[in-house]
């Protein structure tokens, strides 16, 4: 990258090449897991649940969480649903390619406060990306936690991301699967993830619940969590608003009087009820 | 002459004997004399009705909102609605019918005879008067005259002195499609078609000097779109040339969105705001009514007529095309004559 | 590339982009070749099915993207293998060639023809006049997209 | 998705190419493009080892799109999309840059042809990225054809078609089929008997097992598309069924209703139950409701209780069949430019002025007055005739503006058969000039002229009146610059042929267009002669234009030729380079409706829906929509922008 | 300091500005801009647009880039052209456009081409003795017709000569650029100054009622039917954002003018909340898919969002957006209706 005249360019993107590509989830809107690491010895350090804008020239930028481990300090991984113009270009990318990065953005999940307690997470489609940092994290500092629950749930078998590596969870954590319709072969959970939630009933004792999906989900995992106990400020959720600067200054993401690219996306459900329901 | 008064009357039974289900029209706003749309359904709301030279809008844009509105809730729109439409509104009503956009039985078109006057202009008051509609208390027609209230009184001015090109310009003062016209249909000949466009052309005669005028106004154009806005032929569900009516529905693939084609970028540089506006111009060639509506709200004064006029006068001329006319005929663009001109073919 | 370097220092070489209908002007075009007509390289052709499929934006965005001239050829009139493409190409093309002189575009910028399978020499006679009419006037820099 | 592994072929076509365009240079240029992952070049691209080289790239480098930078499309495009095809590609990646006739023999200067190259390669190459991967359209196909109109094309269409093996339904309107062929008495240039030539086809037509034959019926509907339609046909009842009837007149002689014989054009009176003429097909009298009284039995019903074999039946209803086809025949024929155009010539005014078909009844010994040539008004024999040729045509002005190309002959024949029949009388001809091309024509009017001593005068007849039993016309013979006055016995106009009645109504139930003088139109005046615009439908006969028989019957042949190509194929395939429409963005404004040259477009629930079958791909909607809303597969806005910018190395 | 400046002397002063590119208010195909000026004469009503796109224009370009297929790209920022900037005759109200611009550009991340423009930039004023619009409402909002916030320099008109006060130190380094030009001010003038000064203050204006419960009102009234009603007209265009001082939301996208090899900028424009499609998610989904909730967001926004962040109205009451609307949605009008409705409830 050439050294910028003016500075701290807070728009310049740093360089980032494509090291591994993985499709999670095959289709119309399908699902690829991208690795990237700095060019030019650039980078930065994140917190769990923090995005990024990541850019692929001619075509535009997109936010996009990032979802590895901040422990994980040599590459930074995407996992990017192709919706529409930038995110279609990522799905068309190769190995070597290189792609713009600049963040890391927003507040990230209170990762600290929650040590010596139990974790409940619960997605649903491509919202297992933002929190599959923190599971990472939680899974490589296991000792700092109690009980750990998985829940997450696709529409159908095929469309369950990051299949493998929650395979793999089982050995620390109880993964809970499920599929919105029952189908041939399926050993887990049939139904949608906030009735699966209701079915185990995670005990909300001393218990953190992070929860990140498709807005009806949200909206009935929280329902659904109260009911099971959890206070208001031990639900935890991300909000998903375009974002065009991620800065706060572009004017679209904000609810009432928060730019979530700045205060959010990580918001606790006490927070987040206090503001009007625009997300 | 309209007295105001019937047009509330109309509008209020209406209502009250629900043959209709809303009626858009004129009331006053907040902004001294300037008229604002309104849509009213209930029968008392009618007395707020109002019918004066400040009636500038061009209202068919809200049978357009309607219906998109409708259509976002998956409703039908059982009765009527009712529109108070001037010469020109009618005619966007045609051409609306014309493509399809309504049947003639959805809606209800509550004629008001613009007889020998027309709308006012804002810019020509302000030349008149060192103010405009906003800054007026009173407005009303008196036969051939306005007579407006300014801060120092009560004053007649002839209507011609402040009306609005268009208006003055205007072949079809008279609603003709209509289900009931207020006023009288008046012959009138205020200005010749296409007078100021003629104007234009004579000072503008050369190239270099056409170029000179459009590029200082393409070059100003801010790209708020409010001339696609309101205009109510450019009702398309997404504007080719715009990016602020992208419609993502739920069966819109990634790649449909990935591969929508940019026509021009978002940048209000001259090469960019002159292909949007070559393009509306383009697009609008045979279905434009002449409302003026996109020149009146243009911030910047750019004088959008003059394009749209340019294609309405080469169609009438040439094709012996006139928009807003029949619901019937095909369209100017989807259709063709033996003798259309040739000469410019090598 | 070098190619291009030299010439821009001695002579303007307008760029053109034809739009040539398939069944007459493309196979016009095609005559010319067989013939070894000659003429200027400057016309690149872009085959479409149809006069009558050129939408007014294509020309358009030719010149935003920096063409001199946009030519348009089809079928002549009556002969239009879809009966009908070039009469309704026609009116289109009238606007828009109307529509550019209006707000004061160099007439000779865009310009129509028709062009039978059997006109090869007429065809390769449009091209060269047409580089030779867009030469005096230089680069088309008013509908030329603003970069960066 | 975009196609991201395009292989790039430069063809040097051994020198042809190579000789102006650096061909290598061609190919490193595409190699930094975007999606191309292999560009090379070659020799000779088409020949065998070429070919495969096409081949095994596509396979080494898993390319998912090929262009080859070659000759013209019309060449190769073929040869290399099989080639895709072959390599396990869909056909329609495959794309043809063509710089060899529209660059390489046209341009000298080695650079500028070079970079030209570059440019139509590029946009090649935009293009196939891309492109969507097409199946050609595949339709069944009814094998039965629809013939319309019953003259001698119908007559000849509709046999080729049985004797090659198809079913045929033929409609003709009138009573009997025939046309105006079987009015005529003999016919140029080798005055043969109409009758004679023509009987016997019909009496074919009427026993063929492949032909249903469907008199006094009517085509009201058509649906569907090539190789599909459904033609709703309406039967006029005759109320005398053919198959009782032994045409023994008996129910003629008691009819009390007398009209004029229409067959014979009025020249001779008829019943209101009658037989056409002797030869009709088929073979039965027929009533004619206009002039019946027996309908309303009440007050008639003579016919009825005089027929022995029964076959008369008042009660008969019209009937409606649908009918299957997957190719129709339009063989609505002409009639003569109407008389009430015609005040000046005194016909219809004038008992002794007739048209020329009027005037072949009368030669015919099948005719009124058995073949004597004799005055309409007193039954004598003219002595003195004069015929008048282009009434009604080449006169722009007033009447129709064509040449009606017919006339001049069957002016000549009229002469001469006048002359045969009345060796003493005095034939004299009005024209403008005389066009006889044709096999024979110009020695058959030649001999009009020597042998048979007709007067030719070349002008036209500025009036006409009747004049104490005599007609006098008054013209101008322009060769010598004086007026002439001719006192005639009879006066015999050469009428310009038109469309028949109808055809207009026709042509809008087939959606077929028609020409400005309101004749069928055929596709294409050279190549596409006796097909409509509308596939599927074909066109024989005086319908597409005026013509004699020997033109009549090749073009019913070709056209019968044309449909048992058509229907000879299992399936019909079509292009699927077809317009698609985005419904999302159509307001279904129907402007592409209108604009559509194929009627391929129609709305449904407020959107428009193309149909696959008709639409042929010419993109005239998708100029036309100004939402974008419609676009043709493979030839989208997209491709046509990044075709645009690859052009102008944006 | 103040000074006093002959009116006929204001282009020799200008012309004292070496080093400076001087704007001052010109009509022009009847409309008022800020061009490029030798001399101005400041009789101007409100210019069409607000001075903003001198630190915020309505086309930024970040950066290019350019990439050879098979190679890294290289990006090139694009520093805004330098040099000093000074515009005559900007309206107090639009001059408190920029504060609040600052807080938006320089707060949390800090914007370096606003912050580079914005640097080179000076705002000479002038006094409102007359409201330009029937629609002015600075009082209402924080500001006066004599406000000298975010001006640099504040010039009365006195007739035939101005007073001219420095507000800044750039202010001052303009007059002092004049020398001569300025002289002392009399008692005379002053007194004048203050005449004219006192009835601009007291002119009657359009005000927003109450306007220190707004904000919490506005809160109440979230939910409000008022919203969809009072937006049943809008058109969802952008005028009364475009033209708004205060004003800053933007898009962002590539443009691209090549191929092969890759070529292109990286470019800011000009949004506006009120365009549909500006919250729309990819999905398809639209947090602010109404009109109201657009009117709502863009009265929120100015007048309690913007204040519960920073302290401040995000509205200084010129007027535009009122004048401008092609439809009559007047912000004064809708704050009072809305604030009125949710103090009732
Ligand atoms: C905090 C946050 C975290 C996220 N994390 C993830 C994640 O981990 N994984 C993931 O897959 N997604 C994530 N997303 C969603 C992701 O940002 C969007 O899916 C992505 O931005 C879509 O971009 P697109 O260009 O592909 O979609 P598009 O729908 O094509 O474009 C997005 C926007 O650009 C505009 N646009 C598109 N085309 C045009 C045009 N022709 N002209 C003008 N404007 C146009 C549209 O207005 C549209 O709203 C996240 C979003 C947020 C806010
Ligand atoms: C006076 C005269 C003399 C001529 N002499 C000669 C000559 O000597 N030699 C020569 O070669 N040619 C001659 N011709 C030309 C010859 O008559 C025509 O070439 C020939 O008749 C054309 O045949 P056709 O089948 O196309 O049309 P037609 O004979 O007109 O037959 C058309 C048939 O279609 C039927 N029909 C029409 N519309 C419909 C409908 N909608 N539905 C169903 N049926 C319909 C009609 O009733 C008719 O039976 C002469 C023509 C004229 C006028
Ligand atoms: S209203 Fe005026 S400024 Fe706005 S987009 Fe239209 S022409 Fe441009
Ligand atoms: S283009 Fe302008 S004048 Fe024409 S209909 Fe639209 S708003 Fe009215
Ligand atoms: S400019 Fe054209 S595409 Fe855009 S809204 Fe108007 S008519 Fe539709
Ligand atoms: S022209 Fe376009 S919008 Fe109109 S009906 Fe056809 S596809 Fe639909
Ligand atoms: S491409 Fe041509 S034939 Fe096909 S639907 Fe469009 S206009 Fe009709
Ligand atoms: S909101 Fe309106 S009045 Fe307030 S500053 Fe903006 S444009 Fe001016």
């Amino acid at each position: 990258m050439e050294e910028s005249k003016m500075g701290d360019n807070i728009y310049l993107p740093q360089l980032a090449r494509v090291i591994h590509i993985k499709e999670e989830v095959p289709g119309e809107r399908s699902i690829k897991t991208f690795r990237v690491e700095f060019l030019n010895g650039g980078g930065f350090d994140h917190e769990c649940g923090q995005c990024a804008m990541l850019s692929v020239f001619g075509r535009g930028e997109s936010m996009i969480s990032i979802a590895s481990s901040p422990l994980d300090k040599e590459f930074k991984q995407f996992s990017i649903m192709r919706a529409g113009r930038v995110t279609t270009a990522f799905h068309d990318l190769e190995v070597g390619d290189v792609i713009g990065i600049r963040g890391p953005y927003g507040n990230g999940f209170p990762v600290d406060d929650w040590r010596g307690k139990n974790l409940v997470f619960i997605g649903g489609g491509c919202g297992l990306a933002p929190i599959w940092p923190v599971i990472q994290t939680a899974v490589k500092r296991r000792d700092d936690f109690k009980h750990i629950t998985v829940f997450y749930g696709g529409r159908t078998a095929r469309d369950i991301m990051y299949r493998a590596e929650l395979e793999k969870l089982r050995s620390t954590a109880e993964v809970c699967l499920s599929v919105d319709k029952a189908e041939e072969g399926w050993e887990g959970f049939c139904g949608f993830v906030p009735a699966n939630l209701m079915e185990k009933a995670p005990s909300s004792d001393n218990a953190i619940a992070i929860t990140c999906g498709p807005p009806v989900m949200i909206k009935f995992v929280i329902n659904n969590l109260r009911n099971l106990g959890f206070q208001d400020d031990h639900i935890y959720t991300t909000i998903e608003n375009k974002m065009k600067c991620a800065l706060g200054k572009c004017g679209r993401c904000n609810v009432g009087k928060d730019y979530v690219c700045v205060k959010g996306p990580v918001y606790s459900w006490a927070d987040l009820k206090e503001l009007p329901p625009e997300y | 002459m309209i007295n105001p008064q019937d047009l509330c009357t109309r509008a209020r039974d209406l209502l009250a004997s629900g043959e209709v289900r809303a009626v858009v029209g004129y009331r006053r706003g907040s902004r001294g004399m300037a008229a604002e749309p309104v849509v009213i359904t209930k029968p008392e709301e009618a007395a707020s009705l109002v019918w004066d030279p400040s009636c500038v809008h061009n209202l068919a844009l809200y049978l357009v909102a309607d219906r998109k509105r409708l259509a976002h809730l998956h409703q039908t729109p059982g009765k009527p609605i009712a529109i108070v439409a001037k010469g020109c509104d009618a005619r966007a009503l045609v051409v609306l019918m014309q493509e399809n956009y309504f049947k003639r039985e959805e809606v209800y078109i509550l004629g008001v005879s613009c007889e020998s006057t027309g709308v006012w202009d804002d810019q020509k008051l302000m030349q008149r008067l060192g103010c405009d509609s906003q800054s007026l208390t009173g407005g009303r027609f008196d036969g051939d005259d306005f007579v407006v209230t300014t801060a120092t009184g009560e004053q007649r001015i002839s209507a011609p002195e402040c009306m609005a090109d268009r208006c003055l310009e205007c072949r079809h003062p008279f609603p003709t499609m209509n289900n009931v016209v207020l006023g009288e249909e008046k012959a009138r000949t205020l200005a010749a078609p296409f007078a100021a466009l003629s104007r234009f052309e004579e000072a503008t005669g050369t190239q270099p000097a056409r170029w000179a005028f459009w590029q200082r106004q393409f070059e100003r154009c801010i790209r708020c779109f409010a001339c696609r806005s309101v205009c109510p032929m450019c009702y398309c569900e997404e504007c080719i040339v715009d990016s602020i009516t992208f419609t993502v529905a739920l069966d819109t693939t990634a790649a449909e969105k990935a591969n929508r084609v940019r026509w021009i970028q978002r940048s209000a540089t001259r090469s960019e705001n002159i292909g949007y506006h070559m393009t509306r111009a383009l697009h609008l060639a045979g279905r434009c009514i002449d409302c003026g509506e996109c020149e009146r709200v243009c911030p910047v004064h750019i004088p959008l007529r003059l394009l749209n006029n340019k294609l309405e006068k080469e169609s009438r001329e040439k094709f012996g095309y006139e928009p807003g006319v029949s619901i019937e005929i095909a369209s100017l663009v989807s259709s063709f004559r033996d003798d259309d001109p040739n000469d410019f073919i090598r | 590339m070098m190619h291009e370097q030299q010439q821009t220092q001695t002579q303007y070489e307008p760029k053109i982009v034809a739009f040539l209908c398939k069944w007459c002007s493309s196979a016009g075009s095609d005559l010319a070749g067989v013939s070894r007509i000659q003429y200027p390289a400057h016309a690149t052709p872009i085959t479409v099915m149809c006069s009558g499929s050129v939408s007014p934006q294509y020309i358009l965005s030719a010149f935003n993207k920096g063409a001199d001239g946009v030519l348009v050829s089809g079928c002549h009139i009556g002969d239009c293998h879809y009966m009908e493409g070039n009469y309704l190409a026609r009116r289109k093309l009238y606007l828009i060639n109307e529509m550019l002189q209006f707000i004061g575009v160099e007439p000779t910028r865009f310009r129509m023809s028709w062009v039978s399978a059997a006109e090869g020499a007429k065809f390769a006679n449009i091209v060269k006049d047409f580089v030779e009419d867009l030469r005096p006037l230089g680069p088309q820099d008013k509908l030329k997209a603003q970069h960066p | 998705m975009t196609k991201k592994r395009t292989g790039v072929f430069v063809c040097h076509c051994g020198s042809n190419i190579a000789a102006t365009v650096d061909v290598a240079a061609v190919a490193k240029a595409m190699a930094s493009e975007e999606s191309v992952v292999c560009a090379r070049d070659y020799v000779y691209m088409c020949s065998d080892p070429g070919q495969n080289a096409v081949i095994q790239a596509i396979k080494d480098n898993q390319l998912d799109s090929v262009v080859v930078s070659c000759c013209s499309p019309n060449l190769h495009e073929k040869t290399f999309r099989d080639n895709a095809k072959s390599a396990g590609l869909n056909s329609f990646t495959c794309e043809i840059a063509n710089i060899r006739e529209q660059c390489s023999w046209v341009h000298k200067d080695r650079g500028q042809a070079t970079e030209k190259a570059i440019r139509i390669s590029r946009s090649a190459v935009r293009r196939a990225g891309r492109n969507l991967a097409l199946e050609p359209i595949a339709v069944g196909v009814t094998r039965r054809v629809l013939v319309v109109g019953g003259g001698i094309a119908g007559i000849q269409a509709s046999l080729d078609l049985a004797n090659a093996g198809f079913e045929v339904v033929l409609v003709e309107k009138n009573a009997t089929i025939g046309g105006h062929m079987i009015q005529l008495s003999e016919t140029f240039p080798t005055l043969d008997c109409s009758q004679c030539i023509l009987s016997p086809k019909m009496v074919e037509v009427s026993r063929h097992p492949k032909i249903t034959l469907m008199t006094s019926s009517e085509v009201e509907e058509v649906s569907g598309y090539i190789g599909n339609f459904k033609a709703k046909i309406r039967s006029k009842p005759m109320y005398v069924d053919p198959d009782k009837c032994k045409i023994c007149d008996d129910c003629s002689q008691v009819c009390p209703v007398v009209v004029p014989n229409q067959y014979d054009l009025g020249v001779s009176a008829r019943r209101a139950i009658y037989i056409p003429y002797a030869q009709a097909i088929p073979a039965s009298y027929t009533l004619d409701e206009a002039s019946c009284l027996g309908l309303n039995p009440v007050v008639c019903g003579k016919c009825k209780d005089v027929c022995e074999a029964g076959a008369i039946d008042y009660d008969v209803q019209p009937r409606t069949v649908i009918e299957d086809v997957g190719a129709v025949v339009l063989a609505t024929g002409f009639d003569l430019y109407g008389q009430d155009h015609l005040g000046s010539y005194g016909l219809g005014q004038y008992e002794d002025v007739l048209d020329g078909l009027q005037f072949e009844r009368l030669c015919s010994a099948s005719g009124p007055t058995k073949g004597h040539v004799l005055r309409p008004s007193d039954h004598k024999e003219p002595k003195d005739v004069v015929f008048i040729q282009c009434v009604g045509s080449r006169d722009p002005a007033r009447h129709c503006s064509y040449c009606s190309k017919i006339c001049c002959m069957y002016t000549a024949k009229h002469a001469r058969l006048y002359k045969h029949h009345v060796p003493d009388g005095r034939a004299y001809v009005f024209y403008i000039d005389i066009r006889s091309g044709g096999k024979g024509y110009e020695e058959f009017v030649q001999r009009t002229m020597e042998d048979d001593g007709t007067l030719y005068l070349r002008g036209r007849v500025s009036s006409i009146y009747e004049d104490n039993g005599k007609i006098r016309v008054f013209g101008n013979d322009t060769l010598s610059g004086q007026n002439v006055e001719i006192e005639a016995d009879m006066v015999v106009l050469a009428l310009a042929m038109q469309p028949s009645t109808g055809t207009a109504e026709i042509a809008k139930i087939l959606k077929v267009g028609r020409d400005k003088d309101g004749f069928l139109a055929e596709a294409h005046p050279k190549l596409r002669p006796v097909e409509s615009v509308t596939a599927g439908i074909f066109l024989a006969g005086a319908a597409q234009g005026p013509k004699d028989i020997p033109e009549t019957v090749s073009q019913a042949s070709a056209a019968a030729a044309k449909v048992i190509m058509l229907l000879s194929q299992p399936q019909l395939t079509h292009s699927p380079m077809v317009a698609r429409v985005r419904s999302r963005l159509c307001t279904g404004c129907e402007m592409c409706v209108d604009a559509c040259p194929y009627d391929a477009i129609r709305l449904e629930n407020g959107k428009a829906v193309v149909n696959d079958v008709l639409c042929e791909g010419c993109g005239t909607c998708s100029a036309t929509c100004v939402r974008a809303a419609i676009e043709v597969k493979n030839a989208t806005p997209l491709q046509m922008q990044e075709m645009i910018g690859a052009v102008l190395n944006f | 300091m103040e000074r006093m400046l002959a009116k006929e002397q204001i282009g020799d002063w200008i012309r004292t500005l070496r080093g400076w590119e001087v704007f001052g208010p010109v009509l022009q195909d009847g409309v008022w801009s800020y061009q490029p000026a030798d001399t101005v004469q400041l009789d101007h009503p409100n210019t069409a647009q607000p001075p903003k796109g001198f630190a915020f224009p309505q086309r930024e370009v970040f950066f290019t880039f350019e990439q050879i297929k098979g190679e890294p790209p290289r990006l090139t920022p694009v520093a805004p052209k330098g040099g000093q900037q000074v515009v005559f005759g900007v309206r107090p109200c639009d001059a408190r456009g920029l504060p609040r611009m600052d807080r938006v550009f320089t707060e949390t991340f800090d914007d370096v081409y606003y912050r580079t423009r914005r640097g080179s930039l000076a705002y000479v004023g002038l006094a409102c003795n007359q409201p330009p619009s029937p629609h002015c409402f600075c009082k209402s909002v924080g500001g006066s017709p004599v406000s000298t916030e975010g001006l640099d320099v504040l010039m009365t008109d006195l007739g035939d000569r101005y007073l001219v006060a420095a507000v800044t130190a750039t202010g001052e380094k303009l007059m002092q650029a004049a020398g001569d030009l300025l002289t002392e001010p009399t008692g005379v003038d002053r007194s004048e100054a203050g005449r004219l000064r006192l009835a601009a203050i007291t002119h009657p204006q359009r005000a927003v009622n109450d306007v220190a419960s707004v904000p919490p009102r506005l809160k109440k009234g979230f939910d409000s039917s008022l919203w969809e009603d009072l937006a049943r007209p809008c058109i969802s265009c952008g005028i009364c954002t475009f033209l708004c001082p205060t004003c800053h939301c933007f898009d962002i996208n590539d443009e691209t003018n090549g191929s092969t090899p890759l070529k292109g900028s990286r470019v800011r424009t000009w949004d506006s909340c009120q365009f549909p499609d500006f919250t729309m998610h990819s999905s398809g989904h639209n947090p602010r898919e109404t009109l109201g909730s657009r009117l709502r967001q863009r009265v929120c926004h100015k007048f309690q969002y913007f204040h519960e962040n920073f302290g401040m109205f995000q509205c200084v009451g010129c007027g535009r957006c009122v004048a401008g609307c092609p439809v009559g949605i007047d912000i004064i009008a809708v704050v009072n209706q809305v604030a009125a409705s949710a103090g009732e409830g």
